[in-house]
C-alpha cells in the first residue's frame, strides 16, 4: 500500500506537502496545461495587493550562476479582479489555494487580508514581508521585530483562514523572526524568500536590473534555505513551509528533514513545468524505499 | 501532446562561424508550431546554465524542428556542445504567431532575425519583398534558402560586406515611399525594429514586430519578459509578456523604453 | 603605456587590487609553484589564532550548486609557529603580507594583533569577526554591532599596521556594521565572509558536514556580495576589500566598479590556481580596452 | 613544468557498465607521475559542477596518462561526457608515493582501489602476491591487464560472481599467517583498508594506505581532506591533509574515524 502523503500545516490540510511558491506558478492557469492541478498540495498564487501594480521596468531578470535575480517588482492584478477572474478557475480544482498578499502600509495588509479570507475558494493566506526587490522603506515589515509583531497580529485578528507568514533570509536572525511571527498568532511560517543580490554589466557599468536589487532564487540559496529552515525548526512549534532551490525529490527531502512540514517549489517550475508532480512521485518512491509509511516519519528527522 | 518534450539532435551544422544550425527530431507527438512562435531551448542537466533559452523556430517539416541561432553566451554555448544523437528539453510552441498576410508585404530582418522571419516567408509562397541588413556579411545567414522564399530581396551590411552600404531603413524607406499599402512584419535588434516601426507611423502602414527579452518560464508565470504595450484602456501603456502576449505585437501599440 | 593599476587601501599600498581570500591559499607555499607571488597585490594567510587550532572533524566539505560548504573550523598553526616557519618564507617575495586573525575573546584578539603587528614583514592585518561556521557564542562578534565596536576600538589601540575588519554577511544591515567598524577605528572593511549553509545527506539523514553547518562560498553567492560591497560604499568612507565567488576579471570588475578598492579571490583557487594572476592581467586588458588609464577610474563607478 | 595543464582526450572507453578509462595526452610538457600519486580533474567550463575531483593515475605511458574511474555523481558524470579530441583541465601529479617495496610484497585492492595500486605493481614488476574483492565480478576491472602484472593473485566477491565468495580479508588472514614479514599496499573503502590495517597489525607487519577523502584545492592549502595522523609530537593524532601529507600513510599511523 502507498505511504500517505498528507500534511496538517497550521490548519491548512494537504494531500501532500508540496506547493507552488508564490511569482513563480502565476495564477495556476499558466501551468494548467502541462500539469494536473489535482494533484498539488496546494497552489500559491502571485503576490496581490489591494489594487493593481504595475511592476518594475526591465530587465527585470538575469540569470546568475545556478540561480537567478528578480526585480518583478510585486505587478500583480489587484485582490478584485484576482477574485473576478481568476478564482473561478481555480476552484474547479480539488488542491487547495493559498493567496500570498502584502501591502504598502499596515492598513492595507488588514483590508486584503479580510477580503481573501472572506472569499470561498481560499484556504488560506501566506503573508509576505520580505519583498527584497522593492526599496521602499516597509520592506522592514520583515526585518524589524516590532513592526513584524504588529503587522502580523493586526492581520491575524481579521483573517479567518490559517496565516502563513513568509519570511525574509536577510535578517541576522530568523530563528527569531520566526518566534516573533509564532507569537503574533502565525498559524505557520514559510522561507525562505529571495536574499537580495546584484549584477552589474560591466561594459555599461549599470546595474543589470532596472531596479538595480534584485532577489536570488534558485539552487544556488538552497543550502542557507536548509539552515534557515534547521534553525526555525529548533526555534518554533508552528509548522514551516521550505523552500529556496527545490529542483527535485532530493532536494524537497533535505528541507522535509530539516524540519518543513510543507514545500514550495519556485524557480524549478520554470526549467521544468512539472517539477511539482515529479517531486511528488519522487517523495513517495522514497518512502517506499525507506520502508516509511507516512511522511511524518522525516519531517524533522535530521538526526545530530 | 505536450509542450514540454524532449528531442534527439538529428543534424548540427555550423552555418557561419559563431552560428549553427540545429534540427531535432522530437521524443514524442508535439504539436506543429505557427510563424513567429518560439520555444524555450536547454541542453545539459546542471544548474549552470539555468534556465532555458527563448528561440524561434526556424523551419518545422516533416516532423522535425529546427533552429537557427547564435552563440552568445553559456546557454548557447552548452546547446552548441549537442552532438547528433544527444538530446535536449524543450517547451513550445510559446507565444502567438504573425497574422498571415493576405497579399503582397514587407519583412525586414535585422541578422539573425530572419530565424524567426523564415517561417513566415514559407507559409507565403513568394508574396514577401525583404529588406535583410546586418552588421557584416557573415550575419546574413543561409542566403540561398532565405532568397528561394520571397518575390524580392534587398540586402544592407553596414561594412558593405554584401549589399548596399547602408542602414537596411533606407532602402526600406524608399521602397515604402512607393508601397505604403503593404503590411510590413520585422524582426531584429530593438533599435532596428523600433527604426522600421518609425518609417511605417510615417507612411501610415501596418507594422508587426517579433520583440525579444530575457526569459525565464516563457508561458506568462514569471512576468520577467514584459512590455509596455498601448491600448484603448491603458493609453499610457501596460505591461505585457512577450512571452504570452507575444513576441508579435503591433508596432503602434508598443511603448519602446530604451533598454539601457 | 600600460594601465596603472595601484591602489591605496588605507594606507596598504598594492601594486594591483588583487589578493587572495583567507584560507583559500594556505600561507602561500601552497601556490607558490603555481603562480609568481610578485605578481599579486597581497598575500592574505589563513585565519591565525594565539594557539594552534586543530579544527573541526571530516567531513570539512561539501560542493553545492556553483559553490561550496566548509567547515574547516578554523584550523591553523597558531602565531608563534607562523611568525618561525612561515614568515621567512614570505618575506621573499616582493608583495604586501596581510595577516587574517581571530580569537576566542577580546583579551586574545588583543594579543594576537599585538605579536603580528610587531612583526617585520606583515603590511596589514585583518581580523575576522565572522567565522560562521563556528557556533561558539563568540560569532556575535560579528553580528552585533555593540560587541563588534568594542573588538575593533581595543584592538585598533594595539595594532601598528592598518587594520582591516572582515564582515559576515548574516547580518541584516551590513552597512551598520561596516559603519560601526569605521567609527571604531578600523582602515578598511573586506567582505563577504562565508554565508552560513547546511548540505542534508537524505540517505543517513544527517548533516553532510560533521559541523552541521558551514560558510558557503563561490559563484553562487557572487550577487549577494557584489550588492552588500554596494551597500557598503554608500554607506562608509573608508576603502572596501571586496571578495565573493570572483572567478575571473569580470567577476572583480563587477566589484571594482560597485565600490571596491580591492577585491580577494577565494575558492577560485582551488579550481584554477593561476585565477588571481589571470584576473590581473584581465583587468589590465580591461581597462586598455576601455582607454582607462587607471584602476581608480572604475572603483565605484557604478553608473544609476 | 606547471603542475596546471590542460590534456586532450585521445581515448575514453567503457570498461564495465558505469566504469570509464579516460586516455589523456597533455598539452604542453607535464612531470611523470609516480606510484600513489593523483590528479585533480575537471571537465567542462560552467560553475555546476564547481570543484575539480580527484583520482589516481592508472596508467602513464608514452606521454599519455589514463585513468580508470568509476561513474558516481555530477563530476563524474561531466567527465564521462568527454569525447576523443575534447580538452579537460588537470592538477598534477599530487601527493606523495608508495614506499617502493625491494623485494616480494602484498597487494590488497578493493574494488574500484586497483586504479591506484595499479602503476605499484607495473613499477614492481611480479614481486607483487595481490588480493581482490570487490562486491560483484563487474567491479574487478580489466582483471587481465592486472593479472599480467603480479605474481598472483587471490580473487574475492560478495556475490560470488566471481573468486572466493568471501570479503578480501579473509584469504588475507590466512595468507599473512604464513608470510606476516611481507609489506601491505592497500586501496579501497575505508572499511575494507581499515579491516586490513588491523589484519596487518595483528601480525605486525607494515601496511601503507591510501586514503580518500572529499578535496577541494588538492595541494594542502583548504584543509578540507585532512586525516588525523599519529606521530611521536601528537601520540592522540594531528590533522594531516590528505592531498599534500598522503595520499599514501602508514596504516599504524591512521586515526580511524569512523566517517558517518
Ligand atoms: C522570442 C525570442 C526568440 C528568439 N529567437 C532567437 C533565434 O531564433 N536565434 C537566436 O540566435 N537568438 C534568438 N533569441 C535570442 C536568444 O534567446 C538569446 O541570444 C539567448 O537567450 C542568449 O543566451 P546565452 O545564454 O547564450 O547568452 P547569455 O549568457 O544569457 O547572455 C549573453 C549576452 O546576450 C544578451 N542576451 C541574452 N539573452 C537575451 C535576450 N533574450 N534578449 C536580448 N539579449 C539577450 C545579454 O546582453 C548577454 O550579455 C530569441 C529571443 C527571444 C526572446
Ligand atoms: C586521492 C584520491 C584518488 C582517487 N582515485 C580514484 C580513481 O582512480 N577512480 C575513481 O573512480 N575514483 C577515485 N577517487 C574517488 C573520486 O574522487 C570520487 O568518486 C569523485 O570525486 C566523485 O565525484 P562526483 O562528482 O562524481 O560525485 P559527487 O557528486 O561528488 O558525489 C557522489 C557520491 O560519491 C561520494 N564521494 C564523492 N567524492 C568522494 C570522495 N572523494 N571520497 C569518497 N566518497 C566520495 C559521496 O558520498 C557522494 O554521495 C579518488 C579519490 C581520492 C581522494
Ligand atoms: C520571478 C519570481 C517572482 C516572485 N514573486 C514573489 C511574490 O510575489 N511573493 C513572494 O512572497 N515571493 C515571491 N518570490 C519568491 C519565491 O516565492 C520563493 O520564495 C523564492 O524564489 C525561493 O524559492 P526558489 O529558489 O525555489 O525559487 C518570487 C520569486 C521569483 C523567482
Ligand atoms: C576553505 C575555506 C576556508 C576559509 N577560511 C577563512 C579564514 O580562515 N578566515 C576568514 O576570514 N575567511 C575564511 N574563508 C572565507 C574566504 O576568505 C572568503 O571570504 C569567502 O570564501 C568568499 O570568497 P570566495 O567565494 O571567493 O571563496 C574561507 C573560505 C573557504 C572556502
Ligand atoms: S518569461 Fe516568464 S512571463 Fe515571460
Ligand atoms: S584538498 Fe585542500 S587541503 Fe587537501
Amino acid at each position: 500500500m502507498n505511504p500517505s502523503l498528507g500534511v496538517n500545516i497550521g490548519g491548512l490540510i494537504l494531500k501532500n506537502p508540496v506547493m507552488t511558491a508564490s511569482g513563480t506558478f502565476g495564477y495556476g492557469e499558466e501551468y494548467a496545461e502541462f500539469l494536473n492541478l489535482n494533484r498539488l498540495g496546494a497552489v500559491v498564487v502571485k503576490g496581490l495587493s489591494l489594487k493593481p501594480k504595475e511592476g518594475n521596468p526591465v530587465p527585470r531578470i538575469v540569470e546568475t550562476a545556478s540561480g537567478m535575480l528578480n526585480a518583478i517588482g510585486l505587478q500583480n492584478i489587484g485582490v478584485e479582479r484576482f477574485i473576478a477572474d481568476k478564482m473561478p478557475f481555480l476552484r474547479r480544482f480539488d488542491t487547495k489555494v493559498v493567496c500570498n498578499f502584502f501591502g504598502d502600509t499596515i492598513d492595507e495588509y488588514i483590508q486584503v487580508a479580510e477580503v481573501l479570507s472572506r472569499t470561498d475558494g481560499i484556504h488560506a493566506l501566506e503573508m509576505n514581508v520580505s519583498c527584497p526587490n522593492k526599496q521602499a522603506e516597509w520592506c522592514v515589515f520583515g526585518t524589524d521585530p516590532k513592526v513584524l509583531n504588529e503587522v502580523v497580529t493586526s492581520v491575524r485578528k481579521v483573517c479567518r483562514v490559517p496565516l502563513i507568514v513568509k519570511l525574509s533570509p536577510n535578517v541576522t536572525n530568523i530563528a527569531h523572526m520566526a518566534k516573533v511571527a509564532e507569537d503574533s498568532g502565525a498559524d505557520a511560517v514559510s522561507l525562505i524568500n529571495t536574499i537580495t543580490g546584484m549584477a552589474i554589466d560591466i561594459r555599461s557599468r549599470r546595474p543589470v536590473l532596472a531596479n538595480k536589487i534584485g532577489g536570488l532564487s534558485g539552487p544556488a540559496i538552497k543550502p542557507v534555505a536548509v539552515r534557515m529552515v534547521w534553525e526555525v525548526f529548533n526555534a518554533v512549534r508552528i509548522p514551516i513551509i521550505g523552500m529556496g532551490g527545490i529542483m527535485n525529490g532530493a532536494d524537497a527531502l533535505e528541507f522535509l528533514i530539516a524540519g518543513a512540514r510543507g514545500i514550495a517549489v519556485g524557480t524549478a517550475n520554470f526549467i521544468n513545468p512539472t517539477a511539482t508532480v515529479d517531486i511528488i512521485d519522487e517523495l513517495e518512491q522514497f518512502l517506499h524505499d525507506e520502508k516509511l509509511s507516512d511522511v511524518s516519519e522525516i519531517i524533522g528527522s535530521l538526526r545530530i | 501532446m505536450s509542450k514540454l518534450f524532449r528531442a534527439t539532435v538529428t543534424a548540427h551544422l555550423d552555418v557561419n562561424t559563431g552560428f549553427r544550425l540545429l534540427t531535432l527530431q522530437p521524443n514524442c507527438l508535439v504539436a506543429v508550431p505557427d510563424p513567429g512562435q518560439f520555444y524555450m531551448l536547454q541542453a545539459g542537466a546542471t544548474h549552470d546554465p539555468l534556465l532555458k533559452r527563448p528561440f524561434s523556430y526556424f523551419r518545422a517539416e516533416n516532423g522535425t524542428i529546427s533552429f537557427l541561432y547564435r552563440i552568445r553566451g553559456k546557454g548557447t554555448r552548452a546547446i552548441a556542445a549537442l552532438r547528433e544523437g544527444e538530446t535536449i528539453s524543450l517547451i513550445g510552441p510559446l507565444g502567438n504567431t504573425y497574422p498571415m498576410p493576405s497579399g503582397e508585404f514587407i519583412a525586414v530582418a535585422g541578422g539573425i532575425g530572419i530565424a524567426s522571419l523564415f517561417s513566415l516567408l514559407g507559409a507565403a509562397d513568394g508574396r514577401a519583398v525583404l529588406f535583410w541588413g546586418g552588421r557584416t556579411a557573415n550575419e546574413l545567414l543561409m542566403p540561398e534558402a532565405v532568397k528561394a522564399l520571397v518575390g524580392s530581396a534587398v540586402i544592407t551590411t553596414d561594412d558593405g560586406t554584401a549589399g548596399r552600404k547602408s542602414l537596411i531603413t533606407e532602402p526600406l524607406k524608399e521602397y515604402l515611399a512607393l508601397n505604403a499599402h503593404l503590411p510590413v512584419y520585422t524582426c531584429g535588434s530593438a533599435p532596428m525594429m523600433r527604426a522600421v516601426a518609425n518609417a511605417c507611423a510615417e507612411v501610415g502602414t501596418r507594422c508587426f514586430v517579433s520583440l525579444e527579452a530575457y526569459m525565464a518560464c516563457g508561458v506568462g508565470a514569471c512576468l520577467g519578459c514584459v512590455v509596455k504595450i498601448m491600448d484603448a484602456d491603458y493609453p499610457e501603456g501596460k505591461y505585457r509578456s512577450v512571452c504570452k502576449d507575444g513576441p508579435v505585437f503591433n508596432a503602434s501599440t508598443v511603448v519602446w523604453e530604451s533598454r539601457r
